[in-house]
């Protein structure tokens, strides 16, 4: 049984997807497969309510693992990251054409997600410039270096991975399954943080927190996974 | 060359010798491939501290095995530890500090070296071309670039070339290029040929190297061996 | 209007009523001056989050005097508390998050208001022009903007004018305006007066403002005590 | 006394302060007087080596405090920040044409030196549109809105204030006295941080960490004020 304090944001994973979209975009925290919400992507891959999502992650998961899970059902059209390669179904997806590609140098893409919760319109930056990604962009040299235009990106939905939330939503993360998760916390007009644990307010020191709460909306609880041998696998009954 | 090595010893080899370049005090990111091999060549208490993009300075090395944990990776997303003083942060603070130039050397793979220094290594000509991760950044940023290579490709080709066939990673030039048999330099665009292996010869690399090179006057031999260590050649 | 209240006490006024507009669950920003002293009439248990641009979000009130801690300040730089899930973050990691349009309310004081809402607030003709604070940043960024003003200047000219005489803090308008006798929304750039103080009447309104404004058909009486909080007239 | 666990980072004020040359830009953290390096300030004062000055800060402190210290012992020739009017020596030593002034928006400045520290070489940002402060400045719109362009901040030191160092440098800051000091430790070619104590290295949590200490060259203990009564004031006897 998993302990939960009650808070006002506090969902159920079927509850909280069902806020997104056919057609939208969504930030998915992660790397790799470490600091991802495998529980909400679970769920939208059985919901099965909202097909061409676009995903904006590093990675799509693994073959059958994470975000890959998502794509093999058939739910993403577009896939906006930085290595795809490292799950050959999204390769093999995407040389059938079934799987729309928009590469981006992995800090140009943790900048321009930084930039859309910012509110920073665009920004110019020095990695890719004279490369093919850079091909195309516009191009302005400050200081006699050559940079490149970005512009920030927005999600509509950003689901996210946290450690322990309180009960208005502030939230702290586990060691590198940090990542992703806190800046795209920032850039969703909605932002779905699934955590371990929530405890009362004031338990978590304000100078420890890393994501203030005003950026989350909807809580949820990771009620599937659990840690076993350092890794994530499926409990193997579902919680009563 | 060294052709009685086999490709995981050569790895080694080139990890060993690479060890050697890293000073206490250095902020120093790891890529992909060989130079996830570095850290086990490093001496203890060698003082360098491993940046690695996904949010981590302070990098320790891999863990037991029943000290996994998948919550704490590497960029190779490696299992690995943490050194005390080890400090956590996000990949957008990550790459603040990667693109704000505070990393001091970044040791990288490639997959051809041009004479002056261009490094290609994300993208083969023809091949789907569906990740890039951080080289970009760290070929835009790092203070000092560091390549960890094969002297050849798989199928045999040079891969210190005169100009680069391979999609480029950046406009930015490596400063070393450390392979099996040789250390060079690269400095104003041109590559110096400083060490070479003791199982190699000046002929063997030249024959199997596109790229022009002068030979250092003062030509040393490369510490091939975990004996060398610490030899001060560095 | 109003003559028969002190200064301090029409402060005290608008600052209840704009306490009225605030509702559990939204985040607040409260600017220098009377925006400061709205916190003294939140209800208990409010809801409302008060975020700090000097890096703060869940400010509590003033505490006594032997608990001051000059390390614990609000942006108008008095000594404040923390409410129990207050974070602390940096100056940068607060403007991103007030310029990425994640504050709900931006309260204000202004020199000046225009009949379409835009705000003078940081710098007056003629005098020297050295502040400008987070006042532009607020006005470009905050999702609503509420105005507390006293209704005339110091020198009895109106603040609520047809253009801004005084230099605009920037392009976006203000959604309501309230000073001590009257509460004005305004709506697709025309001012609309929904409230009017007990002691106040339409015609010495009209008399002392230069803007345009309209009369909202259900004109209501402004509650100005506090035994009228909580009334729901909000 | 002050216990202070040995680092190589450690240096006292005097050798610190010693590497600001004549005419440096200087990056000064606080806001208002709180977490200002007043340790620091009082030791170039004194030590009277480095003038003409440029200082990047929110405020000039206060009238004869902080920053406003370093002002009045005429070492400052031009100060950029958002609010300076609440030093009445800055205002005065202004229209005496004694000190120059730039002033920029709160967020705009933050974010600048964000920008100096993370490899950006400018940004498009709303605030200022159609300000006098933003007049001259590139205008260019996305989205449908107008933005202004602002290129990062950079200084050749940083001065910054913070609550605990470890042996490393890694640094942690109390409460609102966090304010511009991490941001200014990413944006200056020399970074000396003042701090009250220094732990062992890994007795930081690796996540709370604040400031990791590659950014931080010096650090110098503040043993010269002490906080009484919630305020920080100058000890009454010079530390042994």
């Amino acid at each position: 049984m998993i302990e939960v304090v009650h808070s006002q944001k506090l969902k159920t994973a079927q509850e909280a997807v069902e806020r997104i979209q056919d057609g939208d975009s969504l930030l998915v925290g992660g790397f790799g497969l470490t600091g991802t919400p495998f529980t909400l992507i679970d769920t939208i891959t059985e919901q099965d309510r909202a097909r061409n999502l676009t995903i904006i992650s590093n990675n799509l998961g693994e073959a059958g693992k994470g975000l890959g899970k998502l794509l093999n059902s058939g739910h993403i059209r577009k896939a906006v990251g930085s290595y795809f390669t490292s799950n050959r179904d999204a390769v093999q997806a995407w040389s059938r054409g079934e799987l729309e590609i928009e590469l981006i140098p992995q800090g140009t893409l943790a900048e321009a997600i930084r930039a859309g919760g910012a509110g920073i319109a665009a920004f110019y930056t020095k990695t890719g410039v004279g490369t093919s990604l850079g091909a195309g962009k516009e191009e302005r040299v400050f200081c006699g270096e050559r940079h490149l235009l970005v512009e920030g990106i927005r999600a509509k939905v950003a689901i996210i991975r946290a450690y322990k939330a309180d009960t208005l939503g502030n939230l702290v993360y586990f060691k590198t399954a940090r990542n992703f998760n806190p800046v795209m916390a920032t850039a969703a007009d909605l932002v779905i943080a699934e955590v371990d644990e929530i405890v009362e307010a004031g338990q978590l020191e304000p100078e420890q927190i890393v994501t203030p709460h005003s950026y989350v909306d909807i809580l949820v609880i990771n009620d599937r996974y659990e840690k076993v041998g350092g890794t994530y696998v499926e409990r193997s009954v579902e919680p009563g | 060359m060294s052709a009685q090595l086999n490709p995981d010893e050569i790895r080694k080899r080139i990890a060993r010798r690479i060890a050697l370049e890293l000073e206490s005090g250095m902020v120093v990111n790891l890529g992909v491939g060989i130079p996830t091999l570095i850290q086990d060549f490093l001496q203890p208490n060698h003082g360098v501290f491993l940046q690695s993009e996904n949010g981590l300075l302070g990098m320790g090395p891999t863990p037991p095995d029943d000290e996994f944990d998948m919550d704490l990776i590497s960029a190779s997303k490696h299992p690995i530890t943490l050194e005390p003083g080890a400090s956590i942060f996000s990949s957008s603070d990550s790459f603040a500090m990667i693109r704000g130039g505070h990393i001091d050397v970044a040791v990288m793979g490639a997959l051809q070296v041009s004479e002056r220094g261009e490094i290609a290594n994300w993208s083969i000509p023809g091949q789907d071309i569906l990740g890039v991760g951080g080289a970009m950044d760290l070929v835009a940023s790092a203070k000092t670039m560091m390549i960890a290579i094969n002297h050849l490709t798989k199928d045999s080709k040079p891969k210190l070339v005169r100009n680069l066939s391979y999609p480029t990673s950046g406009i930015r030039f490596a400063q070393k290029v450390i392979d099996g048999g040789e250390r060079i330099f690269i400095e104003n665009s041109r590559m110096i040929l400083r060490e070479i292996a003791p199982d190699c010869t000046l002929e063997e690399i030249s024959a199997t190297t596109e790229a022009h090179f002068e030979v250092a006057e003062d030509l040393k031999t490369m510490p091939v061996t975990p004996h060398a260590m610490g030899s001060g050649i560095a």
